[in-house]
């Protein structure tokens, strides 16, 4: 290992974080909800700002470090006073359990009695999709930074969402570039994929099959396999992927059960036998997988911090989250994303010189804003942020971490525009008129 | 014994290695009174079983009113009209008193499955006359699981009654009653019999209630009816007083 | 697809580990169930409880190799069967002469209020730890050999249970328990400590398992209720109360799964509903469950 | 087995009323909910519609476990059944682009009531064959295989996506107008309920209840009238869950799960299963609690689990059943002696 530090230390400085983070989200957004108005005497009206994240089901493992950023960033712009100077940002946080219908109902929680402006999240697609049908018919903003369904951007397309995180189609996308050199190089001729029984999961898969079915046709799918949510034993899965012998396996798995499924692979001896290049290996799988996970293992990441560390923001973030919450402590790709979220709201607030959401929304639209992942532009016809689609790297120490990071001579990452949607009229095409 | 309302033939029936009836044959005339007795575990309540298709037998025939209804269901031999009381009370304990029985009655008449009509419009004329008739009618709104052990018992024959049987099953009808309430029910049961001409079948343990009530008595004993006759021929028997009297008395 | 001997093996194999994680799990729903007539919904929340404590000791000695893993497995263990007595000694033994439904609700809501607790307790990030553990080579395909482990424990408590009821004095009466408690609190012999023990052992095997498992799963927020729905299955199948019957339950659950994977990936746990279904219209009781039982 | 034991299983003395104070509390709830939007801000409305829907589930749930005695699992696959058939037809008429009619959206909606009898079926088949712990757990098993298809039937039901933009037609976007929409259809439905309940298959549903194998000696196939309230319990929930889409403007597969079921058995046991009223009184406090709890804590499992433990313990007949024995306990106290007989005289049906 890289680090000095133990492992005991380690795991303390995640426990202690999560229970003190805990106890400060809950009962600080309690608090917020007081706080500014007495502060609104001097100042503006508070914004306010509605989260929809999930600590209960399968998302929570990802949906802490976005809770921190969000109320790490907005404590940050408080500190100046607020948006504009003068609007305190107040937070709304409501648990998704993961589950679309409370999405929509705490949606509308937010909306309708906190009278919220804003509503950030959430994690899973399904539960975008459906607030996405709750903020376009109130006219709220949407910014999602998780959850990255191609369709929250194209089929359910609705001007007041506005996407910060890759979508499924971008990642799997940059997933296929790095692949297609590995077919050509290794003379790989079939592969198999497994993946999470669910919206993201399948528009994972068939986005890579599809990409990598133009960019390397010779190269045959010879099994699909799906699992449910939640799955905890992936013994049959991996050797029914073994017996079918394919050159390589791609995953589309996320949160707990890429950890479970990456633990159980290496123990049962896949990645000796096969490769698997492609699977999501965020700073979350990193940090807490980093003993056990195969160093060498090609993975891919949304928006992995030590990829922009030239970026201004980006070390102005990770210095305050260490400060913040420890010394060992970086920043995830969550939290990155929700962190460029809402300074992304802020700069179109600035731009527009208000509060008004209509105002906002005009100011976003095809804004080019500066992130912890560099300067973007959001895209004309859909709202997709045009940030790196995908970060393709090797599993790697690295002496100024605690965890391995990716081999960054060799890491990959590729443009948006190489991998979206080609054309807007394209995209139009995807986009089904709203009633 | 001209025209048998039920007529049992060759009943056998097994629980495990255990023989609870053996070679059963019993026949019960239109419009009798007749009583089974015999020590506990002789097969009584097994008996009722079989003939109320709560079990089957594995061989042997049950005749009622010319029908083989040896393999029918319970309720297929309800509505063929035959009505049974419990020996420990089998009511509903949550329903009042009036809908213990208006719940039966409804049963008789076909309406158990009305799903919109008003049940407190239904058969309502017969179920007081019900309640008048089993001395519940100061009873009536009373939860039936709170009523007295007596009380319960005679409830029990009222929901038998409201099946308007031709042949009704008593198990112990009067177990657990005081002496005037056990006077008031078999009194009751005679009535039955005389006024509605109802063939009926009980068992006993008072031997009182017996052979002052019971125009014939069989003698039940391991599975096996070994003595049946009138009252007085059965008190004679010798073979009764080993078995069963002479513990008695 | 064709199936050779090598795959039919390694499913199997996985099978029977996936049965053995079933059956630590669904033995003690089982035996409470079978002993107490109460059906835990919290049992696998209880587990999860389990696993985090077990974690939380291990790391708390270094967490370093295996064997401060099984010294903090049986820290665990203890643990875990002191809060199941006291669960018992102050909420479900009010519980006894309460209708089924109300007997169900206890245990639901325990099911929502461990769930909390260890959420306030540890967060919500998963928790595993980590073995070194190679990969073996047998016959030219890949076996974890942490699945021996799995299956020689699900083996060993089994057995143990087995002897525990059949072959003990205690294990007799707790049998007899089952089928007349008048005559066993005539022998003098004091019901509620019988089951106070009885579901104390229960949630104490559930704590073990999540100690063993931990090297194998992360132990996460919501595993529990995937599972212990699971486990009903694998209980209903073999028949309530019966420790046979839940072990046959668990492998026919576990290997019928693992080969569905193979033929029908997408409807493997609908096959195991459907076993569900077929079992109890054919023998409500289960396989191996006693009619009596209601 | 003895026949004698088996048949007073269910022996409960405790007292079920399901009269009088129904009615009282049904009239109270019928002016409260009438006047609520008055006063109610926007979201509160929401909650309001929220109780009215749920509280019609957990109504439909009490069916099952309060008439007839039996606890289901399951039933969410009911509510989850009608709602798809409801988003399933929204998606047909408007193609997801169009605005939707008013004929083609009330077609939506009484959609959802036939296709939920039609799952209550086939289900209620299997599974009024058995009674008691087994009746629990196969309804759940059924429950999840359901879940399971319409999760896995991805070209049909839209998996795990759900279906999206169920934009009820202009007047009923209104939040107020959709709570008055409810509101109609949940009493017409709670009226056609207390038919029901009151009819003579009401009262063999108790007498079921209380002693199932009695019944079959009256003369009832049970079987047959159990399925026949299990369907007629599915097409309630069916409604219910046909006003959930357009409420939430999108439906899911969660909405099958168990832990939806576990929701209505929740309602029902806070507002007492003894009462006709009960369930919506349990929706009242819980869709109410769940709304305040959430605005500042995220532990709701923790206080609805608490909540759910204290209630099981100390007040095993919900609310209402503790008003009633309140009452009962004053009665008694006041008329010394004549006992019941007062409040008996109460139930409309004695």
């Amino acid at each position: 290992m890289s680090s000095n530090m133990s492992d005991k230390k380690w795991d303390s400085v995640l426990r202690s974080m999560d229970r003190r983070e805990f106890i400060r989200t809950s009962v600080g957004a309690g608090l917020a909800m007081f706080a500014p108005r007495f502060a609104s005497a001097q100042s503006g009206k508070p914004y306010k700002l509605g989260l929809l994240l999930p600590v209960t089901g399968t998302g929570a493992n990802y949906a802490d470090g976005a809770i921190k950023a969000v109320m790490n960033a907005t404590a940050e712009i408080n500190s100046r006073g607020g948006f504009l100077g003068k609007h305190l940002i107040e937070v709304n946080y409501r648990d998704t359990h993961t589950k679309p219908d409370v999405a929509a109902r705490e949606a509308r929680d937010v909306i309708n009695r906190e009278n919220v402006q804003t509503v950030v999240g959430t994690y899973s697609s399904a539960c975008a999709m459906a607030i996405q049908e709750i903020i376009h018919e109130q006219k709220i903003l949407h910014l999602a930074a998780t959850s990255n369904s191609s369709k929250i951007v194209n089929e359910n397309y609705t001007p007041y969402t506005y996407q910060f995180c890759p979508n499924s189609r971008m990642q799997s996308g940059s997933v296929v570039v790095a692949v297609a050199e590995m077919i050509k190089k290794n003379g790989w001729k079939s592969y198999a994929t497994i993946g999470q029984d669910y919206e993201w999961g399948r528009q994972t898969q068939s986005g890579f099959v599809e990409a990598l079915g133009k960019a390397s046709s010779s190269v045959e799918l010879k099994k699909e396999l799906w699992f449910k949510l939640g799955e905890t034993q992936f013994a049959s899965y991996i050797s029914a992927l073994m017996a079918a012998k394919p050159d390589f396996v791609y995953g589309a798995i996320a949160g707990k059960d890429n950890r479970t499924f990456i633990q159980q692979a290496k123990a049962q001896g896949m990645f000796k036998r096969i490769s698997y290049p492609g699977g999501l290996i965020s700073v979350t799988e990193l940090q807490q997988q980093r003993k056990s996970i195969p160093r060498g293992m090609i993975g891919l990441a949304r928006a992995p911090f030590f990829a922009h560390l030239d970026q201004p923001l980006m070390q102005k973030y990770i210095k305050m989250h260490r400060a913040k919450h420890g010394e060992d402590a970086y920043p995830t790709d969550w939290a990155v994303m929700h962190y460029d979220a809402i300074y992304g709201l802020e700069q179109a607030i600035n731009k527009a010189g208000s509060i008004a959401t209509e105002a906002i929304k005009t100011a976003l639209k095809g804004a080019t804003i500066d992130t912890c992942r560099g300067r973007a532009t959001f895209r004309d016809c859909n709202n997709q942020l045009n940030i790196p689609a995908g970060y393709v790297g090797a599993v790697k120490d690295h002496p100024d971490y605690p965890f391995p990071i990716y081999d960054l001579d060799t890491m990959i990452i590729v443009k948006a525009e190489d991998v979206w949607v080609p054309t807007c009229g394209d995209v139009q095409k995807l986009q089904k008129k709203r009633a | 014994m001209t025209d048998p309302i039920l007529n049992v033939v060759g009943l056998n029936k097994h629980f495990g290695g255990i023989r609870v009836t053996r070679e059963l044959n019993i026949s019960i005339s239109r419009g009798a009174k007749e009583a089974i007795i015999g020590p506990n575990g002789a097969g009584k309540s097994t008996l009722f079983n079989l003939l109320t298709g709560y079990h089957r037998p594995e061989s042997g025939t049950i005749v009622f009113e010319g029908n083989d209804i040896t393999n029918w269901a319970t309720h297929q031999i309800a509505h063929a009209g035959i009505s049974r009381a419990f020996q420990i009370s089998n009511i509903f304990t949550r329903l009042t008193v009036l809908e213990n029985v208006r719940t039966a009655v409804h049963v008789r008449m076909g309406k158990a499955g009305n799903i919109f009509a008003s049940a407190q419009r239904i058969g309502t004329t017969e179920t007081e006359k019900i309640l008048k008739r089993c001395h519940l009618v100061e009873k009536s709104s009373h939860i039936a699981g709170e009523l007295a052990q007596g009380d319960k018992k005679k409830l029990e024959l009222a929901i038998a009654l409201a099946g308007k049987p031709r042949l009704l099953l008593l198990d112990e009808p009067t177990a657990g009653m005081s002496f005037e309430e056990t006077r008031e029910t078999m009194t009751l049961v005679d009535k039955l019999n005389d006024d509605l001409g109802l063939s009926v079948l009980f068992t006993e343990h008072d031997m009182a209630v017996v052979f002052n009530h019971a125009q014939r008595v069989s003698l039940l004993h391991r599975g096996e009816i070994i003595v049946e006759g009138t009252p007085e021929e059965v008190r004679r028997d010798e073979m009764a007083q080993r078995v069963y009297l002479g513990e008695h008395h | 697809m064709e199936l050779d001997l090598n795959l039919v093996l390694s499913q199997l194999l996985a099978g029977v580990s996936r049965a053995m994680v079933l059956f630590l799990l669904a033995s003690g729903l089982s035996l409470i169930f079978g002993v107490m007539n109460i059906l835990n919904f919290a049992h696998a929340t209880m587990w999860l409880l389990g696993g985090y404590i077990t974690f939380s000791l291990y790391e708390g000695m270094g967490g370093e190799g295996p064997l401060l893993l099984m010294i903090a497995i049986i820290g665990g263990t203890i643990v875990m069967a002191a809060l199941g007595a006291l669960t018992e000694r102050f909420l479900i033994r009010r519980m006894y002469d309460r209708e089924l439904p109300e007997q169900l609700l206890l245990t639901f809501a325990l099911l929502l209020i461990v769930g909390d607790i260890i959420k306030i307790i540890w967060g919500v990030e998963d928790r595993s730890v980590y073995l070194d553990i190679e990969a073996l080579e047998v016959g030219g395909t890949f076996i974890n050999p942490y699945y021996f482990v799995i299956i020689a424990v699900g083996i060993a408590v089994a057995a143990g249970l087995w002897w525990f009821l059949q072959k003990t004095r205690y294990g007799r009466i707790v049998r007899a328990a089952v089928y007349n408690r008048d005559m066993v609190s005539a022998l003098g012999i004091r019901i509620p400590l019988i089951y106070m023990g009885v579901f104390a052992l229960g949630v104490a095997i559930a704590g073990f398992a999540a100690g063993v498992f931990l090297p194998l799963m992360p132990m996460a927020l919501g595993v529990d209720i995937d599972l212990i729905v699971q486990c009903f299955a694998v209980v209903v199948i073999g028949g309530f109360g019966s420790i046979l019957g839940t072990f046959v339950g668990s492998l026919l659950v576990g290997v019928v799964y693992a080969f569905s994977i193979l033929i029908w990936p997408d409807g493997a746990l609908a096959v195991v509903f459907l076993i569900v279904v077929a079992v109890l219209m054919w023998r409500p009781w289960g396989l191996f469950g006693t009619e009596l039982r209601y | 087995m003895n026949l004698e034991n088996s048949a007073t299983q269910t022996t409960d003395t405790r007292r079920k009323p399901m009269g009088m104070l129904s009615v009282r509390v049904l009239a109270l709830l019928f002016v409260v909910f009438l006047a609520a939007p008055a006063v109610l801000g926007e979201f509160w409305v929401e909650v309001a519609t929220e109780i009215l829907i749920l509280g019609l589930f957990a109504m439909s749930f009490n069916l099952i476990y309060g008439y007839m005695g039996q606890i289901s699992f399951g039933h969410a696959a009911f509510f989850g059944l009608g709602a798809y058939a409801t988003a399933m037809l929204f998606r047909e008429f408007t193609g997801g682009t169009e605005e939707i009619s008013y004929l083609q959206f009330f077609v939506s909606l009484a959609a959802g009531i036939p296709l939920a009898a039609f799952g209550a079926l086939l289900v209620g088949y299997f599974c009024i064959r058995l009674t008691g712990i087994y009746f629990a757990i196969l309804t759940l098993a059924f429950g999840e295989l359901l879940f399971f298809v319409v999760f896995s039937w991805y070209s049909f039901t839209g998996g795990d996506d759900g279906i999206q933009r169920l934009l009820p037609p202009p007047l009923f976007r209104d939040p107020v107008m959709y709570y008055y929409l409810c509101f109609v259809i949940v009493i017409a439905a709670m009226a056609v309920m207390w038919r029901i309940v009151h009819s003579p298959f009401g009262y063999l549903l108790r007498a079921m209840r209380d002693n199932q194998e009695r019944t079959r000696f009256l003369g009832i196939n049970t079987r047959i009238y159990m399925l026949i309230n299990f369907v007629i319990a599915g097409s309630f929930a069916g409604l219910a869950g046909a006003l959930w889409g357009p409420f939430t403007r999108s439906v899911a597969p969660t909405l099958l799960g168990w832990q939806e079921s576990g929701i209505a058995v929740f309602m029902t046991l806070l507002g007492g299963s003894a009462f006709f009223a009960g369930p919506m009184v349990g929706s009242i406090i819980y869709t109410f609690l769940h709304a305040w709890v959430t605005g500042f804590t995220q532990y709701w499992p923790l206080t609805i689990g608490a909540i759910i433990l204290i209630i099981v313990l100390f007040s095993p007949g919900g609310l209402l059943g503790a008003i009633d024995a309140w009452r009962r306990i004053r009665t008694r106290q006041g008329s010394s002696g004549v006992a019941d007989n007062t409040l008996v005289k109460e139930e409309p049906d004695s």
